[in-house]
């Protein structure tokens, strides 16, 4: 079983705690910014893919806080801050 | 005229293991259930529009005395608790047994509130248990709980009817995940959660002993899956199964 | 309002250790932790060495959730298709007091939490800190949830982003070259499964480093660590280099790529995922630096930019821990003057300088600078592998004779690249 | 074997009851409250009745229920009492074990027995797991899933005596009864159930799985925020631990993941084709057949192509 996983299903080993809103967002009208396209890359989770359109998404599930994209990204391109207190990923090991 | 909460610390589900089809119960954090805060915020939007106070009582481990701060937190104003390690794994005959005589120490207790099921085991007896011990009358399944001098006015919301009944107090309510939203407490209230009067007791300090387990667990596994899990293609290929399991067409 | 002495945002390694001291001393400590529990948020590759913070916690380490002492090193070096690994055994490793321990995060932190609060810490979990709050230019307490909460100074350890640090304008902006992801898994393994396939007894436990191809060429390598019933294993891989890098991966097809070599799959067998994590680690040194304090507020561990890569050994949580430890020594120097100015606090930045952290950050400031060189992850991994190849192989034919197998893969000019290499190298 | 005692205001669960019963025990006894047709029905299928008929008797007085139940049970000398676990049954069992003594399983999917002791098979732990208890004491009560059995079959031996009971004056009074508006939808009934989840896009494809689910013979059903959050579908028609626990011959589950709270509900479905646009979702491990796709295309081909 320690053979590679889907990322998806590694994600699904971890402890994710609602939050009342998405605490990563793009920001309204930087969708085509080629900033955005590094998060596809560096993104641990694989939360950021580029449609037909050429415009960056984002889905948050499976966000491990890691801020990875906020840095290769930017603030400009990523409205960004935590989940509130208690809610997104809550790691058992760490 | 004081109200009773009775609340269960239950392990936070959502932090459980299955390893080998084994949960994997050590260090999984406690916490009170959903409901449980349902039956919390309850009794203190209550406590806010009629005055009297919020008495939380609860038995579980030791860690209880830290889990108890959640509710003092979220508006308990003291609780009564069975803290005690041996008292970590309770069943509903033990529970209710314990919780009777916590509530007994409360002298103006117009309102007992119980949520309809725990967390994690979900068999919603202890209220009714209680109430029996108790000898008061109880309604269960209630989403809307009305003070009215010396009567409750309670909304039962049974699977294909809806009830409104009254009661007299003292009386046990058990509620419903519908009733409210409960509130998250801030900074503040959590700090002064702390502060809060609270009675500890142990298994020992009890006036009769606690009711003896009435039930044995033969196993406790993950269900075993068993699955086909054939990828297919298209949703031509997904008509044809349906074909040959004999969904559509031919029949 | 509540007032506090000292309001700590971040219940980390960092925070933690500030609060026990201060707490210690009696100083009304306030913890504010936004996961679940101490540790639900932090990430580490997993291991603390001890020595250097040994004496700043005197009475802490016996009971500590550690899960082995390292008593084998190793590194390996990839080349595309081999690897040459070195292994380390020391007497001075298997005896007390241990150099170093892997560890969790989620056990040790929660741990630690509980034994600040027994020293008299306030902690209170599940709460995010939005914001400082500032008058007069000095920080006087944060803003949580809608609470308003003061505290005569504020240590901000919230982790290498220090949205709060930025705030109060102490943080520089994050630029990606200082900054590396790591990402890794938790494989659980039956005990002796482990203890047998490491070679290990009782609580024994082994590091290895993995440079070279670990990351497709990237700067960045790879780790694992033996738990008690699991392995700690990972890649840490520079961020602009992950973006530079011209194969394109992405950063979690680069540690399944890794998990894959068939040197780690035969290693991890038998075991089962049971988490993936990832964080950003502030690899910048000094010269990433921020300001580490200001009036009102000190900033510690990862919020400082406290981490360290130095090829050998990845550090991070000693310098947390260290930080911590200083922050409340130079908040209870402030206190004892009652003046929480920048220029009173700055009182940390000095015994900063004087302890092993600041030594160990200019001594090795040139560090990454050095080893962000591609020669390092692909060059000489390939020249090791390509030189044991050689000496190893036993060809139909006779076999050529040792020095000219060695001496072929020695061109002038790559001596004199190494050289330079070499002469780089001196810096750290 | 001892005798076992059943009750449920609801026919059709205390029918169910009957079935459970005539797997632990010898002789199977029925007790209705103010219920004439049910005590006739109940007969028919070859049990014992009592039929109590106190008007005062309020079946919303629990306390006084479970009291008549007690009096029932001690008459027909009966250890055992199966109750239905829906809200009232539920709510009836706490106290009656407490006044019989007895200990209790509640949420009951499956009995089985082994020498003689009877084996309660429940979910725990929120569904995670599940469960096989035992009762250790002599008297016993069993909350039963409904559904779990099926109904007993007509059946000869049945038998109806009048039971008197004494009652204590009610504590409890109703005031008002108003019927639920229940959509009269019963998912745990059909045997084909199209179960949507968040990856459904909007009330236009919605319209399409009702057309898929009506042409297979089977209904709708979705996972809780689509009732809950959007509001798109009733809560009738919920799958999961805070919904109904159902056992089709076939589910299609579409644009759901699959965490516990769900896929408890439907883990016991025969066949599981799932239609998701995430190869790795939880819910491929429990599937039988899996369609890699969006889920609102895919209702839309099926609508047309079947």
């Amino acid at each position: 079983m320690s053979e590679v996983m889907g990322l998806k299903a590694k994600l699904g080993l971890n402890v994710f705690k609602e939050d009342k809103e998405f605490h990563i967002r793009i920001k309204p009208g930087r969708e085509k910014d080629e900033r955005l396209k590094k998060a596809v890359i560096v993104c641990p989770s694989g939360l950021y893919s580029a449609n037909d359109a050429g415009d960056v998404e984002i889905s948050v599930d499976g966000c491990l806080e890691c801020g990875t994209c906020l840095i290769a990204c930017g603030e400009e391109v990523l409205e960004w801050h935590y989940p509130s207190g208690g809610a997104g990923v809550q790691f058992r090991f760490g | 005229m004081d109200i009773v909460v009775a609340m269960k610390q239950v392990p936070d589900l959502q932090q459980l293991r299955i390893r080998n089809r084994e949960p994997v119960m050590a260090d999984v954090p406690l916490t009170f259930g959903k409901i449980d805060k349902n039956a919390l915020e309850a009794a203190v939007l209550l406590k806010e529009e009629h005055g009297g106070e919020v008495v939380v009582v609860a038995a579980g481990s030791e860690e209880l005395e830290d889990t108890i701060k959640e509710a003092m937190a979220a508006g308990g104003d003291r609780s009564i608790m069975l803290a005690d390690d041996k008292a970590g794994d309770l069943d509903s005959a033990e529970s209710a047994e314990i919780l009777a005589q916590l509530i007994k120490q409360v002298d103006d207790c117009g309102l007992i509130i119980f949520g309809e099921g725990s967390g994690d085991n979900y068999s919603g007896q202890v209220g009714s248990r209680v109430a029996e011990k108790l000898d008061l009358p109880q309604v269960g399944s209630v989403t809307q709980i009305i003070i009215d001098g010396e009567k409750l006015r309670l909304t039962r919301s049974l699977e294909d009817s809806v009830e409104i009944v009254e009661v007299m107090m003292p009386a046990v309510v058990i509620v419903t995940a519908d009733l409210n939203e409960p509130r998250i407490p801030s900074v503040s209230q959590v700090l002064k959660a702390g502060r809060k009067p609270k009675e500890i007791i142990s298994l020992d300090e009890l006036e009769q002993p606690a009711a003896e387990k009435t039930l044995t667990t033969l196993s406790n596994l993950a269900p075993e899956v068993n699955r086909k899990r054939i990828t297919i293609k298209s949703v031509e290929e997904l008509v044809e199964i349906l074909k040959t399991e004999g969904f559509v067409g031919g029949n | 309002m509540e007032k506090f002495d000292v309001i700590i945002v971040g219940g980390g390694l960092a925070g933690l250790s500030a609060a026990y001291t201060l707490a210690q001393e009696g100083l009304e400590t306030l913890v504010l932790e936004r996961g679940d529990y101490s540790g639900a948020k932090n990430v580490t590759g997993g291991r603390m060495y001890v020595n250097p913070i040994r004496d700043l916690f005197p009475d802490l380490w016996k009971k500590a959730p550690f899960e082995r002492f390292i008593a084998r090193e190793e590194v390996s070096i990839m080349a595309e298709e081999r690897s040459v690994t070195m292994q380390y055994d020391g007497n001075e490793l298997a005896q007390e007091p241990y150099q170093s321990f892997s560890l969790l995060r989620g056990k040790f932190d929660k741990w630690f939490a509980r034994e600040a609060e027994r020293k008299g810490a306030m902690l209170v979990s599940k709460a995010r800190v939005d914001d400082v709050i500032m008058e007069d230019g000095k920080v006087v307490g944060v803003r949580a949830d809608g609470d308003e909460l003061r505290a005569d100074v504020v240590i901000a350890c919230d982790g290498v982003l220090s949205f709060i640090a930025e705030k109060a304008g102490l943080r520089k902006p994050l630029a990606s070259k200082n900054y590396a992801v790591g990402c890794k898994e938790i494989i659980e393994m039956d005990r002796q499964l482990l203890e047998d396939r490491f070679n290990l007894q009782g609580d024994e436990g082994m590091a290895r480093l993995y440079m070279g191809d670990v990351t497709g060429g990237s700067f960045g390598g790879g780790f694992l660590y033996t738990n008690k019933e699991s392995l700690s294993l990972g890649i840490v891989v520079g961020i602009d280099a992950l973006l530079e890098n011209e194969e394109a991966f992405k950063a979690p097809e680069l540690l399944d790529r890794f998990k894959q070599r068939p040197e780690i799959a035969s290693l991890i067998k038998g075991g089962q995922t049971a988490e993936y994590s990832a964080h950003v680690i502030p690899e910048g040194g000094v010269k990433a630096m921020g300001s580490l304090y200001g009036s009102g507020i000190l900033v510690a561990g990862d919020a400082a930019g406290f981490s360290m890569n130095i090829g050998v050994t990845v550090r991070g949580m000693e310098y947390a821990m260290a930080s911590g430890y200083y922050a409340a020594q130079a908040v209870m120097a402030a206190k004892a003057r009652n003046d929480f100015s920048g220029a009173s606090l700055a009182e940390y930045k000095k015994l900063l300088d004087k302890s092993f952290v600041m030594e160990d950050f200019n001594n090795f400031k040139e560090s990454l600078d050095v080893l962000d060189h591609s020669r390092f992850f692909t060059f000489y991994p390939e020249l090791a592998g390509s030189i044991m190849r050689d000496l190893y192989a036993v060809p139909a034919g006779a076999k050529d004779r040792i020095f000219p197998t060695i001496k072929k893969h020695m061109t002038v000019g790559e001596i004199f690249g190494i050289a330079r290499d070499m002469w780089r190298l001196r810096k750290i | 074997m001892a005798n076992v005692l059943v009750f449920s205001d609801k026919t059709r669960l205390a029918a169910e009851l009957i079935t459970a019963a005539e797997t632990i025990g010898d002789a199977v006894w029925a007790v209705t409250v103010n219920d004439e047709m049910q005590a006739r029905e109940l007969a028919s299928y070859g049990v014992k009745v009592l039929k109590i008929d106190v008007p005062e008797l309020c079946l919303a007085d629990t306390a006084a229920v479970a009291a008549a139940i007690y009096q029932a049970a001690e008459h027909a000398a009966a250890d055992t009492v199966l109750l239905a676990a829906n809200r009232a049954g539920k709510e009836i069992a706490g106290r009656l074990v407490q006044m019989m003594g007895a200990g209790c399983l509640a949420d009951v999917k499956a009995v089985n027995t082994d020498k003689g002791e009877i084996i309660g098979v429940r979910n725990a732990l929120g569904g995670a797991t599940v469960a096989e208890q035992v009762i250790k004491t002599a008297k016993k009560v069993l909350v039963i899933s409904p559904k779990a059995f099926s109904p007993a079959p007509q059946g000869p031996g049945g038998s109806m005596e009048d039971f008197s009971v004494n009652v204590k004056t009610p504590r409890v009074k109703v005031v008002e009864t108003r019927e639920k508006k229940v959509e009269s939808v019963d998912i745990e009934a059909a045997e084909v159930l199209v179960v949507v989840g968040q990856g459904l896009d909007g009330m236009e494809t919605l319209a399409q799985a009702e057309d898929v689910a009506q042409k297979l013979n089977g209904e709708v059903a979705c996972s809780k925020p689509l009732a809950t959050d959007k509001k798109w579908l009733s809560e009738a028609r919920v799958v999961g631990i805070s919904g109904k626990i159902c056992q089709p011959e076939l589910a299609v589950i579409m644009g759901i993941s699959g965490q516990v709270q769900f896929s408890v509900g439907i883990r016991d479905a025969k066949t599981i084709i799932t239609v998701n646009n995430d190869e790795n979702a939880p819910i491929c491990e429990m599937s039988d057949y899996i369609l890699t796709a969006d889920m609102n295309q895919v209702l839309a081909e099926l609508s047309k192509g079947l």
